[in-house]
């Protein structure tokens, strides 16, 4: 039998390190022009460094064929369906990279005197005020640099309000559902984390709401949510929880991670969230990058806003009535100071903000509307059939733009568990949603498909389910060693944290 | 439809039957009725992609950009050539559109460009340990001070006055919510005053931050002053430019327990100060306490090499509260940018990049010393950037080569009042010797415009370029 | 080594020895002695890439490009908005570095982009077989010539001499090489002079040529004035603008043998006049004597749907002097931007597109025409660009515009001697009504100011917008 | 047994067509702003169109995967060893990319008023001077769009250099190792071709030279040449060979091809060649695009440049003394006229004087120096072995950047054809060298390495095709049905030709 694996997927990966040869290189620098002085009459010896660190040496071609052969070993949201459950992997517009790659933009020093960087400063400015009114909250600062920055950010706001009014309180709650980095802002934050559980209906359990803040109302200083929740589910009780809340004189914090279901069909602000943070890179079409790079600007309201970090930028009224004048505001005396260098991450804004002016009011509800749809669909096509039996969905109402089933079932019926059915669907061309996550599913399968697919799509990735069921009816084995196409296959992970090789010996 | 929807009114119509609902509508009933908007957004409608690219395009040339003016600005990001292959690497879908490689086996890219990456930081800073990179330059400080505050199981900071002055307000700032105390140091002749330093640590110190090259250019005596760390069992956590590390001996060399930094002059470009990176190494000691991701080398089942997420244990979507940090989404994209820079330059391209640095940064140092009206702030050794004082408001000195097209450089006295005539002057190698010879003409000529509207009195000034100090 | 090879001195002595000689120099033996350069080229020496950019970074900037100057001009080539998404697509390594797919089965991609594009044009100009391209506009109607030679055994032309000027000359040149005769039919009121053109048509007529949109903007009636062709057997061979085929009548449609042109405004963007493509549509019957690669669908040997490089037989490395033409590396790449920029379009905003220039250009045409000192040159119906008489030197009037950032137009002196106070306006989806506005306002400034200081007398203006003729 | 074929792989492609579902659209158009007139108003009925072309109706997401994909079933240098024989397969630089695309360049129109393009005309006009410099001639025209325009534009220019003389020759003589373009351009220019027969070292055949020419040589209009020629050898009697035509009264055309191999060493012009053309997509690194843009601009000599195409860029010095000053020369009384539209293709030529600095003299000969020696160190691989026995050299001396083997001994030993070979080599990762020619060669394979290869990828294929050799002589089978990893195999050429489907119906 002659082996009809691609010589790709053949290969046995070797680093750029092992490409390298001495003497080799893909820089030619420009000339000095000034003396060759010897570095011992510019630096003391003991300073210097004896021998350069050992980088690759590989001419530009092998650079570029390396990295181009690496790339074709990722699967990518450009090549297919990328339903990861939380992530919103929306379409990445291309007009984004090439106005965030204008020299206007990319090569603006972020030091640059604001006099002189006045298109930027509008841009962010521009950027604040759209965030903030789909937010429904009158400010915005956009220097946290990821979702978990903002929370951290939203935090040490909540602890700054309450150390203005001579307060000091210990706890920030949050459901058992969410996100990992809910509970670890918490505690890098200086609090204590405590979890409040769901109701039946997929929502905050009132009662156990009620008897965490009943405990020591004065020592809650926020509740965090996310809403839609990480199931996909809106809050019924919404009102009432923020009520609750507020009553206890703690902050309501929005994870903004499932904004994309409800961008202008409702906001937090007026659901009464006092913090929002905004994942640019999921609803705001920021490409993911493999991992980042992302932002998280924050959203708050008035009596949140002496607190937020410096600088932030402002718009004035120029004395001179030859129109606004865009600044960057240091003087915040209340500030919780800065959350990193300079202003945050630009590139991401110029994007994100891209995005809003494409497809404007009428397209951000459109998208959201979209993407609630094409979550409903695809669950009513997963309610049919083997799905519907071996991957119930969790919570059996109308989702928003996600939904999660339970491999429960099917890991019974079939000894099949959702990581196995995760990998097989590797072999049928697709992403896997979001495994075992959130945690109160069990074997959960966390599906977010988004606006941006087609009905063509969600059916066919309802027929790959459909099919990798059926096949495990006749033989589980085929999904338990799966996948079979890709380079490698089930690695050893244990291995890997047991025994972690994380560089590579030279 | 927008442009990047289908749904075609057929779709939603078989789609709402398949659901059993009349119209989306229905499925928004969860979202109570208060709180539903029940009007457009005040923004404006959906503009054609010709439209936002001229708007764009208009915002972005009311900026002046480094190809507009000569940037001689660093104060940690800064103007270097980034070669094409970068962007054309790090444009390609399959590394710009996925997210991060939970599923290893399709993600095979991804994991090997973070094995690489940590691999050359690894290199870079001669620490054993690297992550595949946090945010950016200052907030990997106040991870430091997370880690370290784990590590110790103690709550104070020792922090040198010449850390960058955003780096250290971030950790004031993480500081507040964790917990800790920040303790500052300052500087003499622009080196950390290592009296004070020594004075400063005690029992209760969970590390000392120290950058070198300082915020002043500076190169500091790193192992010496990290004495009195390792004296008290304080981590010392050394802040540095990963331009320079070609030439300077490295902080691992130097008894850092942590090296970490901004990664920007690896690949990125400036872009109005991020996306960026943060590149963070530490010793094998702390390898399960660092914060972000980390790519580890192992097996498949049929024996094949791979790559995964290692040590997820430490990680906030295992761990939760328990977690060594909450960082999530970090910036993957960038640091593969600075793999591919890296990889061009090579080791020798790297070191030579080093050497031309230094050489140009001392000429300028000495051009600019010699230009009446200007003088040097410090004699320390400097790297690539120096510092200079001059005899005029540097403000209108710095508009009056703002005129003439050259960014001059960043005015200290935004963050040290004790310096609100220093200029701090940054180089790369896309600034020529011509350039270089234009700014201290352009500086020399401001100074003196100024100082005769202002009848500022000339000072004397040493005429041997080199000698000047103060 | 250069940045671009990787032979290390350690390589070169290994591959020497297996070779069996000395030095490189032993290889270049075959090269007589007297043949040897023996000195270096007269050129620099290599530059960094840094300098590489900077360099040609000033030479660009010394070019005033249609971001800086609001760009009116046309005369085949359109400033129209390229998407995003054709740079993305036509920038992967996959699309940009292969070969001619002579290999089909790992040349999949680009063949179906073949398959795709000949679909594509095939649908505009309405004819049923379209090659895969060809260089450009002019150099294609020469290559219907010779296709019209051997179609019909004759070897004479019959031009209109609304045909662009570079497309006469370009046919000229080739028909010297392969011995043919060109007729020039004079135009009447910007359009083709029928009574002229069926009297120079006759039975040694191999083809017809018309051009529509005509070089003066003006929609011809090819259907009457192809009856000629018709009659005598001569192919009528139709050059058109492939923006303006979701409005008017395709060339197919109207009798047209061959339908061609300059691809530019599809995808692909100015750069000075090239690369584009020329794009070339035909009858079933002439399906063997195409110039250029065709891509075809076809089977392998498991049923699967493929593509391949059809109909080789034409070609040169087959047929060699038998060749229906001698092309050989053609414009893939440009075809694919097209391609790229059709399917972005769709079939509704094609059509959207050819209306909203059709409308604007209306709107143009009424505005200039109101201008003192300008009328419109021609009242034929017109679909993106039209053509009016100044009052004042034309390049004059340019000369003046262009200090206020418009490039007003095409100077139709340049090829007309008939037209020497001619300007040629194309109007595209990126200029606005407010620049069309400005256009106005510019050239009755800059005519009045000419008129002015040349003290040329003021015309009788019609009043009334679009009643405006000659 | 599952699958390992990529899901990739196995999927029946689909057209962009067939992806089309009506309503969808990735385009948002501005709007008109001006009056919505019917457009019978604005164009006579009749010459309306009815119903808009059928195009493809698919948003952006669907676009950008669907092409995205297909990139992916190309094999392309920028991932693997293409040593496609005749073609020049060298790296080409992204610095060329980015330049070609500043909008100075790419966004500047072609019949701009020359005083404002100074920079685009005087770069053009650097790259006539490096380009006459390189091939010894002392004038360039950048005018044709490839290599086989420029040879037409060379026997034009001959054609015009006769009759400037009074003079009408009709044969165009070209040896059998030509490539297919030589002699379709001399049809095409309506001359006769005749071939020359090559001798036993692989140059032309002097005797038979002397005898074409003597049968008539008032006819000889021009002989044209590749020198190295397509088997990759230097013609040992060029100098005699020049004498010869020129003495006839005949042009020498150099097709230049393979230019890659004397760059820096050894000149067109200084072997006596009047007319020469340069791939610039070939030896100046421009991409080949999967067939194109290219430039094919033609070098001259003296008495060969009053015909030169027009318009021609010069240089003048300004009246007034502040430097050149350069346009767009017209006025040429004997120019053979224009070739095509406007000025040629701009954009290729940023890229090749972005490659001609960047590699400058030194590089340049560097370039040409180890593509030599690429070239006869993969020869010396190929001797070796299994290779050496079955596929011999042609002619068994030192090449220059290529070389031929012929397959005739593999074919008649293992009954394996070079095809098979060829496609064999597809499933080892490789582009295979060219095959099938020059014709004169039974079963050849051409083979060029170029100079950007790494001693590892000449080793590589080296092996590969020892290894196809071996697994040949167990079972020839396998490589007479291969490829088995491609997404297709052995497609029906002939299908495709006999009946013809070169468009989709709708
Ligand atoms: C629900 C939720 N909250 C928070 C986050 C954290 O956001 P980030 O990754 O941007 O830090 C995520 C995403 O990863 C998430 O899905
Ligand atoms: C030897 C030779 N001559 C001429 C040509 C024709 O050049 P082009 O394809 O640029 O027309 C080629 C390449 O294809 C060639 O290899």
């Amino acid at each position: 039998m002659i082996a009809t694996e691609t010589p790709m997927q053949r290969e046995r990966t070797q680093t750029i390190y092992e490409k390298s040869k001495s003497g080799r290189r893909a820089a030619v620098l420009p000339a000095a022009e000034v003396p060759e002085r010897p570095l011992e009459e510019l630096i003391p010896a003991e300073l210097l460094r004896a021998e350069p660190p050992c980088l690759p040496e590989v001419a530009e071609p092998e650079i570029v064929r390396h990295y181009n052969r690496l790339s074709r070993r990722n699967f990518d949201l450009d090549t297919g369906f990328y339903p990861l459950g939380s992530c919103t992997m929306k379409h990445n517009p291309r007009l984004n990279e090439r106005v965030a790659a204008l020299p206007g933009h990319a090569r603006l020093h972020p030091a640059q005197d604001p006099k002189r960087a006045q298109g930027a400063l509008e841009l962010m400015w521009l950027l604040q005020e759209s965030l903030g009114e789909i937010c429904g909250l009158p400010h915005v600062s956009l220097q946290p640099s990821a979702g978990s920055h903002g929370e951290l950010a939203g935090l040490l706001l909540t602890r700054a309000f309450h150390a203005d009014r001579g307060e000091e309180r210990t706890k920030v709650l949050a459901p058992d559902t969410s996100h990992g980095t809910n509970p670890a802002s918490v505690t890098m934050a200086g609090y204590e984390a405590v979890k409040v559980a769901t109701n039946e209906r997929g929502g905050v359990e009132m009662d156990d709401l009620r008897a965490k803040i009943d405990e020591d109302p004065d020592q809650v200083a926020c509740l965090m949510l996310t809403n839609p929740n990480t199931l996909g589910l809106f809050d019924e009780n919404i009102a009432e929880i923020a009520a609750l809340i507020h009553e206890a004189g703690g902050t309501l914090y929005y994870d903004g991670a499932n904004l994309n279901a409800v961008m202008g069909h409702s906001r937090p602000g007026d659901m009464g969230f006092d913090i929002v943070h905004v994942n640019l890179h999921k609803s705001f079409s920021q490409p993911h990058g493999g991992g980042g790079p992302g932002a998280g600007p924050i959203a708050v309201s008035e009596r949140i806003e002496p607190f937020l970090p410096r600088p932030q930028v402002v718009r004035r009224q120029d004395g001179n009535g030859s129109g606004p004048v865009f600044g960057l505001d240091l003087d915040r005396p209340k500030s919780i100071g800065r959350l990193r260098g300079f202003q945050g991450n630009f590139g991401v804004f110029v994007r994100s903000y891209a995005y809003i002016l494409s497809l404007g009011a009428d397209g951000l509800a459109e998208a959201s509307e979209t993407a609630v749809l094409n979550a409903n669909y695809l669950k009513a096509r997963l309610a049919e059939g083997r799905a519907g039996k071996r991957l119930p969905v969790a919570f059996d109402r109308h989702c928003m733009h996600e939904f999660v089933l339970s491999g429960k079932p099917m890991k019974k019926e079939l000894g099949l568990a959702t990581l196995d059915l995760a990998k097989r669907l590797l072999d049928y061309g697709f992403h896997p949603p979001t495994v075992y996550f959130p945690l109160l599913v069990e074997e959960a399968l966390m599906i977010e498909p988004t606006e941006t697919e087609t009905k063509e799509s969600l059916d066919a990735f309802a027929e790959a389910i459909e099919r990798i069921l059926a096949e495990a009816e006749q033989d589980p084995e085929v999904a338990k060693s799966a996948p079979y196409t890709t380079p490698v296959r089930r690695l050893d992970e244990v291995k890997a944290t047991r025994r972690p090789v994380v560089r590579q010996p030279l | 439809m927008t442009r990047y929807t289908s749904a075609t009114p057929g779709d939603r119509d078989e789609m709402l039957a398949a659901i059993g609902v009349d119209s989306v509508d229905d499925l928004f009933a969860q979202v109570p009725e208060p709180l539903r908007l029940g009007k457009p957004l005040a923004l404006p409608l959906g503009m054609s992609e010709a439209e936002v690219f001229e708007r764009l395009s208009a915002l972005a040339a009311r900026n002046a950009d480094a190809e507009e003016q000569v940037c001689f600005v660093g104060a940690g990001m800064y103007d270097h050539y980034v070669p094409a292959i970068v962007d054309a690497i790090t444009q390609r879908s399959e590394f710009l559109t996925p997210y991060t490689p939970y599923q290893p086996e399709i993600s095979q890219g991804g994991l090997q460009v973070m094995f690489e990456f940590q691999t050359a930081m690894s290199e870079l800073t001669a620490l054993p340990i690297s992550n595949a990179g946090l945010y950016e330059g200052p907030s990997s400080v106040a991870s430091a001070g997370y880690l370290a505050m784990a590590a110790t199981g103690r709550k104070r900071f020792v922090v040198s006055r010449g850390l960058h002055p955003h780096s250290r307000e971030t950790l004031e700032t993480y500081a507040v919510g964790y917990g800790a105390e920040v303790v500052e140091v300052g500087l003499r002749d622009a080196e950390t005053d290592a009296e004070a330093l020594a004075a400063a640590v005690d029992g209760e110190t969970a590390a000392v931050f120290l950058q070198s090259p300082n915020f002043l250019g500076a190169v500091e005596r790193v192992e010496a002053l990290g004495a009195a760390a390792k004296e008290h069992g304080a981590l010392l956590v050394v802040a540095t430019d990963p331009m320079t590390l070609g030439v300077l001996k490295p902080p691992g060399e130097q008894g850092a327990d942590i090296a970490l930094g901004e990664g920007q002059p690896l690949g990125n470009r400036l872009d109005f100060g991020g996306p960026s990176f943060g590149f963070f190494c530490a010793t094998e000691e702390q390898i399960r306490r660092m914060p972000g991701r980390i790519a580890g080398e192992t097996d498949d089942v049929d024996g094949r090499r791979g790559f995964v997420l290692a040590l997820q244990t430490r990680e906030q979507h295992i761990r939760r509260e328990k977690a060594t940090h909450n960082i999530c989404t970090a910036q993957a994209l960038n640091a593969l940018a600075a793999m591919v820079h890296l990889a061009w330059l090579g080791r020798g391209g790297y070191r030579e990049l080093g050497e031309l640095l230094l050489r140009r940064t001392a000429y300028a140092r000495e051009r600019l010393a010699a230009v009446e009206g200007v003088e040097l702030l410090h004699g320390a050794p400097v790297a690539r950037e120096f510092a200079v004082r001059l005899d005029a408001p540097v403000d209108r000195v710095l508009e009056r080569c703002a005129e003439r097209g050259i960014a001059a450089g960043y005015p200290l006295g935004r963050d040290y009042t004790e310096y609100e005539d220093g200029l701090l002057v940054a180089i790369t190698e896309r600034r020529t010797k011509a350039q270089i010879d234009d700014l201290a003409e352009a500086l020399g000529a401001a100074v003196a415009a100024e100082a005769g509207e202002f009848g500022i009195t000339e000072m004397q000034k040493s005429p041997v370029p080199g000698e000047a100090s103060r």
